[in-house]
């Protein structure tokens, strides 16, 4: 599974792209998140307030309950300000 | 068409292009996003302009779809620059060309609403104090939120 | 600023330079009117735009101050062409200048819908059959009625 | 008092500017207007329907009641149609 990273989420996590192979517990985009923030600090510290997180697999906006699997790009932002 | 560099662009020939061998264009609207020099209270020295390549063409390419669902467009164009962006310098330009006016002025509004809300841009401001991401602001949400009764305004 | 002229405009250097040497612009909307290639059923052959020079001049001014009036605007200009103009040719340039792009937005339109219907411009259709004034449509009095309240709209 | 004429006024009246003299019981515009149209089947015919006749007096949008007197300019022509 291929995780990304933008602007603050990036800078918090520390990391821009990565590639995780989670345990099969974890089915959606909600225990994801869980089992990021176990690797360490910056990851818990950029979930610790999931209200300005957005998300996107597979580039296409999505909840947190949607399911994930091995093959999909999940992507973690804040609300976006471009324009 | 969509657009994602970070080259600047020419307003003035993209503008021309978008009517270009269509006599059928009666006008075209168009709205250029620049760079401000300030930062709330601080003096903007530039701007970084990240976003997601991939999701953000693709995003790009289904609002302006949608607008041409909405509305009767000849031609539609948005170019939006990302990286490094100073004080003046040009970041988006959204333009529509149709037969009529009125549905040129509402489907371009519409494109810049929905850019700022929906496609995947984020602005990073530096000043003398350091660097800031810009928070969403919920004018721009708002804004976006006129069109998602899916009908075109008045 | 108002200019009326029988010379094509540079659309790109107009509106660069609505916003050069202000670095509180944060948006640029325009409206480009172009001549097309239909007269009711028939082709266009040539379009000629008849205006009240002086009167002009004044109506523009007066639209553009009200418009100054009602919203914020950095700057914002008018060019309206006269004379003989062909299909694809440009007829009228407006734009606004404003920190914040609502307000270009709605003052861009507005200017258009008053300049259609106040300025005193007129336009002469030619087609193979001959020359044909154009009336003017209700459905602009409409769009320009929606500003009478002297209100900035939503 | 100078008069003016725009697009089919000025091909009816065929006329496109012109200085007159109107006897002093014309006193408005519709006075004028009257007037006028003493002078010839082409002013009869331009003024014969004043519904899409808009008039001004020194460049600002006046009403058939307007007054008027030797010094005005004085201008005729149907609905605009720019932009």
């Amino acid at each position: 599974m291929k995780i990304v990273y933008f602007a603050w989420l990036r800078e918090k996590t520390g990391c821009a792209e990565e590639e995780v192979s989670p345990p099969e517990s974890v089915t959606d985009v909600r225990g994801l998140v869980e089992w990021l923030c176990s690797r360490g600090d910056g990851y818990a510290e950029a979930f610790a307030d999931l209200g300005p997180v957005r998300v996107a697999v597979n580039l296409e906006y999505v909840k947190l309950d949607q399911a994930v699997g091995p093959d999909d790009e999940v992507a973690f932002f804040p609300p976006v300000t471009g324009g | 068409m969509i657009r994602v560099q970070r080259e600047d662009f020419d307003t003035g020939a993209e503008l021309a292009r978008l009517s270009a061998d269509n006599l059928g264009v009666g006008g075209v609207a168009a709205f250029v996003g620049l760079v401000r020099d300030m930062a709330g209270d601080e003096t903007l020295t530039a701007m970084e302009l990240e976003h997601y390549p991939g999701m953000t063409e693709k995003a790009l390419a289904d609002i302006e779809a949608e607008a041409k669902r909405r509305w009767p467009l000849e031609a539609s164009l948005i170019i939006h620059r990302h990286g490094t962006l100073e004080p003046g310098d040009r970041i988006v330009l959204v333009a529509t060309a149709s037969a009529h006016r009125q549905a040129a002025f509402e489907a371009c509004q519409f494109l810049v609403d929905w850019l700022k809300t929906k496609a995947p841009f984020w602005k990073r401001e530096e000043t003398a104090g350091g660097h800031r991401w810009v928070d969403a602001r919920s004018a721009d949400d708002t804004q976006a939120a006129r069109w998602e009764s899916g009908k075109a305004a008045g």
